[in-house]
This record gives C-alpha cells, structure tokens and sequence, in this order.
C-alpha cells in the first residue's frame, strides 16, 4: 500500500443474520481526490461508512490509513476524520451556535461559528433553541461543521439529503474547496456533482451469502 | 475530530449539565416521583411512627432505587436517535470518558437531588434524627452505584425499543447487594450502631463500578450501531 | 482471499463443524455414563443412605438440591468464560456454548430453587425461608433469566450475542458480591439456622452418594451442552455446505 | 436397604411426600434438558431437508424457479 493512499480498503464483507450485505469492497482514496459512493437502498452503504469509521467490525478484510490498520493507528486515524451521517446529531435544546462549537474544534472562535452559520443560510438563527429549526436546517448546521473542521479526511453519508438547490450548490463549493487543498472526500449520495470531478464505485447488494 | 470532544470527561458532564438546566422541569419528575410514592406506605401500611420506623430505612432505599431506574433509560436514548452517539463512538479520544462524564452528569442531577431530599420523608417515616446524617450519606454514596450499573443496563438495551421493563429485569440483580448495604448503614444508624462499616462497602462498592462499569457500557454501545 | 485471522489450531477449535463431528462418537458414551451415575446416586441416597438425626428422610432430598445448585453457579461461570471467548477471538461456536449452557442454568437453579423450599417444609414448616443459600439461588435465576430475555429481545443474531456476552460479564463480576452481601445480610438479621448444605461434616454414607451424584450432575451438564449445542450449530450452519452434505446423506440413508 | 418394604420407602416416615414430589420434579426437569433439544436437532435436519428438496425440484423447472427459491430462503 503506498503512503500515499490516505485510505485503503481490502475486500471489506460484513455479515448480518448469516447474510452478507454487499458483495466484498476494494478501493483506495489518496490526497486531493474525492469518490463518490453509488448503491440502491439497502445496499449497506450506511453500514460501509460504520466500517470504515471503525465503530462495526467487518466480518473479513481490513482498512488501512495511510498504510497502517486502523485498529493500530486509532487516534490520529480519528482525529484526521469528519463523518457526517443521515442524522444530524444536533441538540434540540441547545442554541445552533452551540451546537456548532459543541461539534467544532476548540479552538474556534465565536465569530469563525457565526461566519460559518451565515455561510449556511443561518444568519438570524444562531441563537434560536434548535428544536424550533426545521430538518432541513438541522442538516445546516450539520453540513457547517464542513467549514469549521480541520480534518483531512471527510465521510459523508448523503450530503444532500433534505436540501434545497441552494444549499446543494454551497456543499459542493466546500467540497471542491477541501479538494483543491489536498483533502480526500468519501461520499455516498444518489444525485450526481455538477461541477467537481470525481471518480465512483458501486457497491452490490448481495442476495445470499455463500 | 475536535479537542472539544476528545476533552471527554468535563466536555461531556458540561454538556449534560446544560441540557439538563435548559429542560429543568423534567428534572423534578424523580424527585416528585420519590416523594409520592413513600407517601404511600403509610397509607398502605400502617400510620403508627414506630412500625413505620422499623420500615423507613429500606423503604426509603426502595422508592430511591426506583426514582434513580425510572429515570436512567433516557441517559443515552436521546444521544442515540439524534445522532450524537455515533459522532461519541467516532471521538479519537477513550470513549470511557465521555461515558464517566454522561453517568457523572445523571448521578449529579437525579442521585444527589434524591439523597438531599431524603431527610424530608425520613421525617414523614418518624425517623430518629440520628440516623439521618447516614441516610444521606448512603443514599449519595448508593445513588452513584445505581447510575453507573443502570447506565450498563441502559446501554445494553438501547437499540431494543421497549427495553424499559428489560432494563428492570437485567439491572435489579445487580442493585441488590448496593440496596442490602445502603438501608443496613441506615438500620445500624437507627440501632445506634456504628454505621461507617457498611458506608465504606457502598464506597468500594462505587470505586469497583467506576472502574469496570465504563468498560461493559462502552462494549454495549459500540454493539448498539 | 487473504483472511486477516491467521488458522491457528485455536479457530480451527473452534469450528462448528469440528465440534459436530467430534461430539458424534462422544454422545452415546457420555449418555451411559450420566445415566449411571445419576441412577446408582439417586437409588443410593433415597433407599441405602442412613436418615440424618435431626431431619430425618427429609433430609435425603439434599442428593438433588446441592449438586443442582453447584451446577447452577459453575453454569453461570462457564456461560461467561463462553462469552468472553466469543467477545474476544469472535469464535461462533463459543456463543453457542453460551446460549445453551444459559438454558441448562436456568433450568438447574429452579431445581435448586424447587427442591431447596419443598426440603423447607419439613425443616423450617414454610414452604419459602429467606436463608442466605435459597435467596442467592433466586437471584441467579432473575440473572440467568435477564441473560434469556435480552437474548431473546434482539433481532440480529450477532448483537444477540455480543450483548448477553457483556451482560455475563458484568453478572459474573457481581455473582460473588451477592453470595456474600447476602449471607452477611443473613448474619445480620437472623440467627444462623441450620446450614443447608453442611456436606463435609456428615456422615461418610451419607457422603459417598453425594459425591456419586455430583459427578453424574457433571456428566449430565455435559451431555446436556453438547445436544443443545449440536442442534444450535445446525440451526446457524444450515447454509454451509458441510451441513447440506450431511442432511443430504442422512435423508438418503432414510 | 433403610426400609423393610416399597410401602415403607413411599412414606418415609412422613417426608415421603416432600422427598418424592422434589425427585419427581427434578427428574421431569432433567429429562426435558435432554428431549428439548434432540427435537430441536431434528426440527432443523427438517427444515433444511426442505429447503434441500426445494433447491432440487428448483432445478428440474428451469432458472425462473431458482430466482423464487433465493429470495424466500
């Protein structure tokens, strides 16, 4: 595995019930290159990006960031890491500024937090409880977490789900910015980008195990 | 990820404590739940101050037990379906210590409330004034021992939807040695023996959960994904 | 296909099927032997054992209570080591050793439990006695029987297991906490009444067919394990293709 | 031999009763610790019989057949 594949995964399997949920995975992300991830519902996409953040253990095969194991390398694994999954994990009694710094690194600062709420359409909600915003703003505040990270590595399970055009197009801009700085970008979604280039991989279902 | 997060322990028992002072009124529920039910042993049993006496310190455990499992299976659930919990599965620091910092948290706003207001139905129950300082500290000591196994229960069942009456069967067998030593430091209080024996039990009782208890919660929730 | 766990002699073990096969010759052997043992013990202790002095015959039904409740809490350790076997080298087969030797504990602690109030009756003229023995036994059941329940509350058979497998930990960590809260609480609110299980001072005929019966207890758990396992491990396996053969051969032998 | 006749062991001086409805239980007990799971083991030789004699006649009639027989497994 050359170092400079920030990822790689050898022919990942997990099983559930007997059954394998998708036929074994095999790909390689390096700096600079973001991959996007194509399966129909049910196809174990979400259970794929829970592998490969560690928290389910795959039944057979293993990933390896930056050519070591994952098991061996779990802090600086982890802490170069964003994951955004389908649920927002945003507090409906904190305000969304809180909610941001709650989910953002420590050391930024209230106005870096409101700059990048209003950067999402949240200006005049900032410090509105959540549990008064709508999903699809909840899913904002997720998604600003994209600006204020410094994390190297991004996984996002359906970025754009329960968003509108434009809110679409400034997660693709932050996308494109996080590549052109040499981040890497794993992303599983049913609609295509329009502007950045990307390269993509299917994962098939699987009806039966062996 | 963040420092915030990999700050763990006191990130964690802030944020609980926020949550809990932002929604305050649910934090009476326990304590009202605690008071109206030790109201009703006297009317079920008996009003004469010296049976209620001999009955007051394990009662009083009882209802304290009941408040503190009543309100423990809402310590992860809410994390778990909004999310929150895997970002706490995905944090790169040891996923102990958030878990020390979430039990901390419950134990601060649901165990020590009980154990404070525990001298008001010891005077309903009659009593002597002796043993009141005892039933305090036991009840603070014992309350931090019910968080910490209630937490494992409720992490085990987390992914179950009605794992409330579950978390019950699972956990009861592993409060009773805390319930047997907690009402006997009241007991030997009340005998006018020296109760600060079975106190240091319930406190070793609390190191060991402090010690193994993160353990079996942080292999419970990594299963509950 | 590069398996990232090595075959150490270890997981072979541990494989299903090595255990069925195995087990096939150990059956009819470990069958006769238990049956043996626990007929000789039993018509030994109830006809041929002298009566106690102060019980009287009541006494004989102490060659069930004691080795059921010895195999009940030797059950419960066993079960938990299964478990942590499973958590740790993610062998299948120990998890099935443990959901079967959870069944056989539960079912040994209401013998223990059963026999140890109706041997109540005539001791202490109430059929349930809070003794430190009989109340600890009860406890074991509430957790053999949280172990089932959670079993039982999961859908997908891997966290099925995971889970009674973190919850045999933590009970086997709290099994001697409450064996001794319960007998110093026994101390400290009755007076020591006769100990149930007084087995090293009697009487050596009296002994001899306890110790008989202990041992077909033994034999029996065994046994009891194996069967339940076998059928556990076809139940798992019944896709893999050693299992097809097999059922294909019997049915062709029909 | 304790007792001089059966009419003597059944009685036991009175602890018959107790003796004999804990050996009958315990044995009951015991006993369906071993019937349980002998059917259990055959109850699955069954079902995977079955399931065999599906995927066989499954071929005779073509692949179409097959597809049915994954998807209800």
């Amino acid at each position: 595995m050359s170092a400079k594949n920030i990822l790689t995964v050898e022919n990942i399997a997990f099983e559930r019930n007997d059954n394998l949920l998708f036929h074994p995975v095999d790909l390689a992300l390096s700096r600079g290159e973001a991959l996007h991830i194509e399966g129909s519902n049910g196809s174990g996409k979400t259970t794929l990006f829970r592998l490969l953040t560690g928290v389910l253990q795959p039944s057979c095969g293993s990933v390896y960031f930056r050519g070591k194991p994952i098991e061996q390398c779990r802090y600086d694994y982890l802490s170069e890491l964003l994951f955004i999954g389908h649920q927002s994990a945003v507090k409906g009694m904190l305000s969304a500024q809180e909610n941001l710094k709650w989910m953002s690194p420590p050391a930024t600062s209230a106005e870096e937090l409101a700059c990048a709420l209003s950067s999402v359409g949240l200006e005049g909600y900032t410090h509105i409880p959540c549990h008064n915003l709508s999903a699809g703003q909840h899913r904002r505040v997720a998604l600003a977490r994209l600006i204020t990270s410094k994390a190297s590595l991004w996984y996002l399970d359906e970025p754009f789900a329960a968003l509108d055009k434009q809110g679409i197009a400034l997660i693709e801009s932050c996308m494109q910015a996080h590549i052109e700085q040499g981040g890497a970008i794993l992303f599983s979604s049913h609609q295509d980008l329009a502007k950045t280039a990307v390269r993509k991989y299917s994962i098939v279902g699987y009806q039966e195990a062996f | 990820m963040s420092a915030v997060l990999s700050g763990g322990f006191s990130a964690y028992l802030y944020r609980d404590l926020l949550l809990a002072y932002r929604c305050r009124s649910d934090l009476a529920r326990p304590l009202i739940f605690f008071l109206v039910v030790s109201t009703l042993v006297p009317l079920g049993v008996a009003p004469e101050p010296a049976r209620l006496a001999a009955l007051a310190p394990g009662i009083i455990w009882i209802m304290a037990l009941l408040a503190s499992l009543l309100s423990i299976e809402s310590l992860f659930s809410s994390d778990f379906q909004d999310g929150s919990l895997e970002q706490m599965l995905i944090a790169p620091n040891l996923l102990a210590m958030p878990i020390l910092g979430k039990v901390t948290a419950h134990w601060l706003v649901i165990g020590l409330p009980l154990a404070l207001i525990s001298p008001l139905i010891g005077i309903m129950f009659s009593l002597p004034a002796v043993a009141m300082v005892p039933m305090v500290l036991s009840l603070a000591l014992g309350t931090a021992v019910l968080s910490f196994i209630g937490a494992v229960g409720a992490a085990l069942t987390l992914p179950l939807r009605k794992g409330g009456v579950l978390l019950a069967l699972l956990v009861m067998p592993l409060y009773m040695p805390v319930l047997i030593f907690g009402s006997a430091t009241i007991q030997s209080a009340v005998d006018g023996l020296a109760w600060s024996g079975s106190l240091a039990i319930l406190g070793a009782f609390l190191a060991i959960a402090m010690a193994l208890c993160p353990l079996a919660i942080a292999a419970a929730l990594r299963l509950s994904s | 296909m590069k398996l990232n766990r090595q075959w150490t002699w270890f997981h072979r073990l541990g494989s299903p099927r090595w255990f069925y096969q195995k087990t096939q010759c150990w059956l009819p052997w470990l069958g006769a032997i238990a049956a043996i043992l626990l007929v000789t013990g039993l018509v030994w202790g109830l006809a041929f054992a002298p009566p106690d002095a102060r019980q009287g015959n009541s006494f004989r039904i102490i060659y069930l209570h004691v080795p059921a409740s010895f195999l009940a809490l030797a059950g419960y350790y066993l079960m938990a080591i299964a478990g942590a076997v499973g958590l740790i080298w993610r062998i299948k087969l120990s998890f099935m050793l443990m959901k079967s030797a959870a069944t056989i504990g539960a079912a040994l602690t209401f013998i223990a439990l059963f026999t140890g109030a109706v041997w109540g009756k005539p001791t202490w003229g109430a059929y349930w006695v809070w003794d430190a023995r009989i109340t600890s036994m009860l406890i074991l059941l509430f957790l053999y029987l949280g172990m089932l329940v959670l079993r039982h509350a999961f859908t997908n058979h891997e966290s099925a297991n995971k889970a009674s497998a973190i919850l045999g930990l933590v009970g086997t960590v709290n099994v001697p906490i409450i064996y001794k809260s319960v007998d110093w609480w026994q101390t400290l609110h009755q007076p020591a009444t006769i100990k149930l299980t007084s087995a090293p001072s009697m009487h050596p005929d009296m002994f001899a067919p306890l110790l008989v019966m202990i041992l077909g207890f033994y034999c029996f758990y065994a046994l009891a394990l194996i069967l339940f396992t076998r059928a556990e491990i076809l139940e798992r396996e019944r896709r893999a293709s050693w299992v097809r053969e097999l059922v294909a051969e019997k049915q062709g032998g029909l | 031999m304790q007792f001089d006749n059966v009419q003597q062991l059944l009685v036991m001086d009175g602890h018959g009763v107790y003796v004999w409805s804990a050996v009958f239980v315990s044995v009951c007990v015991l006993i369906g610790l071993i019937i349980r799971p002998l059917r259990q083991h055959r109850r699955a030789i069954k079902k995977i019989a079955r399931e065999l004699n599906l995927k066989k006649t499954g071929k005779l009639t073509g692949n179409s057949q097959e597809a049915s027989d994954a998807s209800n497994t």
